[in-house]
């Protein structure tokens, strides 16, 4: 029923995912994550795609179609496979929308959008600080769980100074890397922790322009959480009702029994709620409004929603959702995996309590 | 006002344990320090069983806890198996419920319907823990619904011929004796009959292990039964009473399950607990977040009151009263607690809660919501008693 | 934020209610909430404005705004008095949508949109039977909690017949009516008990019209309630804030308690998810596609948000939030008397769950 | 494992009333449903003080449950107060506030704090029930907060002059003794001190009463004291041990609150099961949606763990150990639990519920998480407690 809301743009880059999906995501997203193998295929197929840049403005050398295409995007991939779709999110949003504008960034810019490189996000969360030498810093920190880190070829690291935060793309070479081999979630998408010392980086932006670059890049961090988490949640209902509908208990079809039906419903109204507020974010910041509040309660929500449905979903399959052929026990774990990323629930209150005047 | 306890108050009631429960408390908790706690994360890792700590466990007793005297075991009823189970839990879900199958499940049918042949056949090993035993009544299209099964036994003159594979087997590919529910006849309850049958018993396989979100280190397996002969004592109690048989496991197993949660739900409140601690600030007083705090206490205080909970049913059993829709109560609550602890555990952990012990009591916590009566049949169990059905 | 979504009409509409809130609503409403007084000035000045007929098409004689307009109406209305707002979205929504294009019931939708009359909508929930003979019905049965029955000047009333429902006017008159003089909640909205004795209705349409004006009814009306409780939520979260940003406790004002703006954010997070639900269904159903469910997942959304955001504003409040002066008590009531209200949140659960395949 | 209780298992812990307790509760439960429950709607209704009701609960005891023999009371204990709370608030809650903090702050601070004279001079008012206890701590700037009070204490040779209005007293304008918290220093906890003051003491006054969401037969009201000069022997122990005193009744108080919100549990619950009941399909069978049900099963269980928390409480302090974490918790999830069973029944009996019981026990139910120590008061002494601060 959304597609009320999507142009022929937006309408084409969906149909454009979903084929990507079905053809490269879908097929192998249960091995790579089993297994913890990085899903390269589907980063390249993405890069293909020209997909990368769709968020970001012509002037910057993206298809000028907003977060919108990134909310269209994130759902679609965040129904079949979190690892691909937080690789793609991080990506697209954070780095993408980070870089947009930033005159002493361009060929960073061209090697994100275009995949040539694939990019790890250290956002100020971590902690991790710099001495600025000019154009060069010096970085210093540990950031832990960074998606995609174990295969990057740059981290993008928001990092503070003394003059208040810069944005620093640092070579992973010049970094201790150390994958998660025992994470919960995410793990297709090459999660590492990543050791600071005195790593030697190229600032992209400093001042304003790096709070303003910083604000961009979480803003798109949050919405395409929300749409990659409202994607999940979607997909663990419908796995659900899939697999109630056939299911035989008691002489009928599990999705008959009413208590069977409600979870699937709760599940269902959260993702769509979730969705919305993902949309809705996408379109104040598209217009240029300060979408950081919407995107936080967008990301809050579609986020409770996906943890919630993908348990909901688990229950109803009964002893097989406890396994992983039936994939919600791993959008369960990406799901609480995405909750804590970026800073965590707890802090995203938090910002959005000392803004409640302006919000309510 | 007359009978009191200590001579000061009109009461009864009272939430203490014994001298002897709480020094049995205290020992089975340093054996889960000990052997358990060190190794379960490698376990899980390596999807190993943990044959040594289980053998290490019979030593103590831990395997003979439901079993008569008489046959060898130290009986110690209900109360003592929840006060052992969550503390081995606590440290290791996956030998906790190998210990908890073996127990509440196959040594009590074995000693409530076994004849004393049976008993004397197979206590000696399953005390000792040179067998362990594991319970097949779940099939491909019977889980919840466990009277749909298929699994045919035939009567075969001097034998019963067993055939059609079992699913979901806790410890089945590590279990020396197996019970076994098959049908012996077309009505849906009462042609259900129970089998005593051994892992070399020819015809018996280990089928598929199942790859599962957590507790790898306890094999989940098919069983396969291919035209199994087996002599006709080894039907466990009369033909046509599987059925019964089977219910008579649901009180002890389910107690069995709220314990376990009740040992997760306690390992991720430490954990939180421990974490907090460190949070300090320049002056080196608590600086936790409220939010924090206060998911702390609320599991705090359901942890004690669904441990009440639990023992209570416990007594109840172990008195030899109804407690049917108690211990459901028990299972209920404390599965849910168990996975709201450790949602709340890597919540509050953060980033070291997705690579540490949190994440592993999420993925351990969330069987326990599903096996020996999913949530929703224990709400069936509890509103049918309530109802008055 | 939201303004984003608004056109100049429905902004106009959104000034014209704050303007009648502030006027007429806010003044008046402990009061009359508290001595069960029917709010008819109230009514009366939303009679005036003519926005009885904001959401109905101009051909049926409305301004053809949609139900955009009545989600922007009730939203306000919703914040300041739950008893105007059931009022109003009785009036322009459920019974307006019902009316519209039905050949017979001219004069009735003029009524309506005039104000000339209240009018009470029962629902097919009460299990009100009906027997016909040509245009004249004989209703039969009991409606209980029907708001505005104890003013009404026409009872809209969907009834059951063995072909199929159909839709009665009936004369209140007619009816044994008897006011609820200790109901939970809309206590200024004159909710009462309506029992029809072979009472003589006149059949405004039957079939499939009947069909068709009871299914955009009850869009009207979950997208009503959805608008009157997310503007609810919303409410209690604002009067939360303002008090604890005033009162202080342990030498710091209240708000800036970790927990309060937590249970604040989570209030104003629900909140506005139940308003982009309630913004999308009505976008769907003004396109003409079927925003059943949406709706139902919207007014879901926002009847829970406006318990919760009730129920933790009165707890931040502390002991002033139980007495009736600082308002939160009334959002408590009247949110969970919405929750029971026109089926239940239950059948709207069991409604969804029989369409999930259409929905995930 | 020696110790046991009936010689078969070995274990302490016991989850049954003494056979005395049992009785008294249904000596409660009976007049409960008798003198309460009856009439309870049409006093709240009309906004009524169950004078007559307090009145015949004064006859058979339950004004003097925490006094002392010596000065005429029973002094059943912590958990027969539980038990008769429970049960009195289960049918009228407006009664049983007025009696739980009669009992439960004033009598019990009078016995803890008195002098000789004062019991001698107040308790045989007090436990006939002719002079209702009030405990005035709250003003309109400390509720949470309570050390905040401003209301002074002036010591002015032979006398002390209280001054200062507070508010939210609940039994305010139908009480005879007040307990007055005061200024009589500067220092926020040590500057605070407790009197006794009575209802025709000059000075006191009735002030604004409450326009409340529910507990309407329990009036709540401002007192005003100005100027009240009373004789020096008002003092309620010791000059500054006032915040001492008030604490004191922390432990009492928040038992008792659980016992009332345990009682509008369980008056939500009957309502849902007794209307789950006369749903029935067309063959007579139970008909009820699954939804209810497993509403009604999830309180069943919930309103059992919640009494045992709060009963283990008050054994505890029968039994004169710590209990404040332990009643905390039961405050704490008893409060959340009447307020959470009360919202089912509204939703589950649909329109009759919106005109019926349910509604207003809905009502009464919100103040539980608010009085006697707001709900996030509680989470910050377990909490506290649990991270050992």
């Amino acid at each position: 029923m959304h597609n009320l809301t999507l142009s022929d743009e937006l309408s084409m880059i969906q149909d454009t995912v979903r084929k990507l999906v079905q053809d490269v995501v879908d097929p192998a997203a249960l091995e790579h994550d089993e297994h913890r193998q990085f899903v390269r295929p589907a980063f390249e197929a993405l890069a293909e795609t020209g997909l990368f840049g769709a968020a970001i403005a012509e002037e910057d050398g993206g298809a000028g179609l907003g977060l919108l295409s990134l909310v269209v995007a994130c759902e679609e991939l965040g129904r079949a496979c979190g690892s691909t779709g937080r690789l793609f999110a991080t990506q697209a949003g954070t780095a993408a929308r980070a870089l947009a504008g930033l005159a002493d960034a361009a060929d960073v810019m061209e090697a994100v959008l275009m995949g040539e490189t694939i990019v790890g996000f250290v956002g100020l969360e971590h902690g991790v600080a710099a001495v600025l030498d000019g154009a060069a810093a010096s970085v210093d920190g540990t950031a832990r769980f960074v998606t995609g880190a174990g295969e990057a070829g740059l981290l993008l690291v928001a990092a503070a100074t003394a003059d208040g935060p810069v944005l620093c793309a640092v070579d992973p070479s010049a970094c201790a890397i150390e994958g998660h081999a025992h994470g919960l979630g995410y793990r297709a998408a090459a999660p590492a922790q990543v050791v600071f010392a005195h790593a030697a980086g190229r600032v992209l932006a400093s001042g304003a322009d790096a709070e303003a670059a910083i604000a961009r890049a979480g803003i798109a961090t949050d919405i395409g959480a929300a749409a990659l988490a409202a994607g999940s949640a979607f997909a663990s209902v419908e796995l659900g009702r899939r697999h109630t509908a056939e299911r035989i208990a008691f002489g009928k079809p599990l999705a008959k029994q009413q208590a069977v039906g409600h979870k699937l419903v709760e599940g269902l109204r959260r993702a769509e709620a979730a969705r919305q507020l993902a949309y809705q974010a996408a379109r104040v910041a598209d217009a240029g409004g300060d979408a950081a509040g919407l995107a936080a309660m967008a990301r809050l929500t579609a986020v409770d929603a996906a943890v919630h449905a993908a348990d909901e979903s688990i229950q109803v399959h009964g002893g097989f959702g406890y396994t992983v052929e039936y994939h919600v026990e791993r959008h369960y774990r990406d799901a609480k995996t995405l909750e804590v990323l970026d800073g965590g629930a707890c802090a995203v209150r938090d910002v959005l309590a000392a803004r409640l005047g302006a919000l309510a | 006002m007359t009978e009191t306890l200590d001579g000061t108050t009109p009461q009864f009631v009272d939430f203490q344990l014994s001298d002897t429960l709480t020094a049995f408390q205290a020992e089975c908790r340093d054996f889960a320090e000990r052997e358990l706690a060190p190794h379960a994360a490698a376990w899980e890792r390596n999807h190993e069983f943990p044959t040594d700590a289980i053998r290490k466990a019979a030593e103590l007793g831990y395997l003979r806890i439901t079993t008569p005297v008489e046959y060898g075991g130290t009986a110690l009823g209900n109360l003592a198996s929840c006060i052992m189970l969550e503390e081995l839990n606590a440290a290791c879900p996956s030998a906790g419920v190998t210990i908890s199958v073996h127990n509440s499940l196959c040594c009590s049918l074995l000693a409530n319907w076994g004849s004393e042949a049976q008993k004397q056949a197979y206590f000696p090993k399953l005390v000792s823990g040179e067998w362990l035993g594991a319970y097949c009544l779940s099939e491909a299209g019977s889980g919840s619904d466990a009277a749909a099964l298929v699994c045919a036994a035939r009567d075969d003159g001097d034998a019963w011929v067993l055939d059609g594979p079992k699913l979901w087997i806790t410890t089945g590919s590590e279990a020396g004796l197996f019970l076994v529910f098959a049908r012996t006849g077309e009505d849906r309850i009462k042609g259900i009959s129970a089998f005593l049958v051994e892992r070399n018993d020819p015809g018996v396989g280990i089928g598929k292990k199942e790859r599962k979100l957590g507790l790898t280190a306890s094999p989940t397996v098919e069983i396969l039964l291919e035209n199994v002969r087996i002599p006709k004592d080894r039907l466990l109690g009369e033909v046509g009473r599987g059925f019964n048989i089977a219910l008579d496991t649901l009180d002890g197993g389910r107690l069995g399950i709220a314990s376990q949660a009740l040992g997760i739900a306690r390992a991720a409140h430490d954990l939180i607990r421990d974490h907090l601690r460190t949070l300090v600030d320049a002056k080196g007083r608590p600086n936790a977040h409220q939010a924090a705090q206060w998911e702390l206490a609320d599991l705090a205080a359901d942890i004690d009151a669904y441990r009440l909970l639990t023992w209570r049913a416990a007594v109840l059993r172990d008195s030899k009263l109804p407690c049917g829709a108690k211990a459901s109560m028990a299972k209920l609550k404390c599965s849910q607690l168990a996975n709201r602890a450790a949602r709340a555990a890597v919540s509050i952990l953060g980033e070291s809660g997705l690579v540490g012990p949190a994440e592993k009591l999420l993925r351990d916590a969330r069987i326990t919501e599903i096996y020996e009566g999913a949530t929703d049949i224990q709400r069936l169990v509890i509103a049918r008693e309530v109802l008055g059905d």
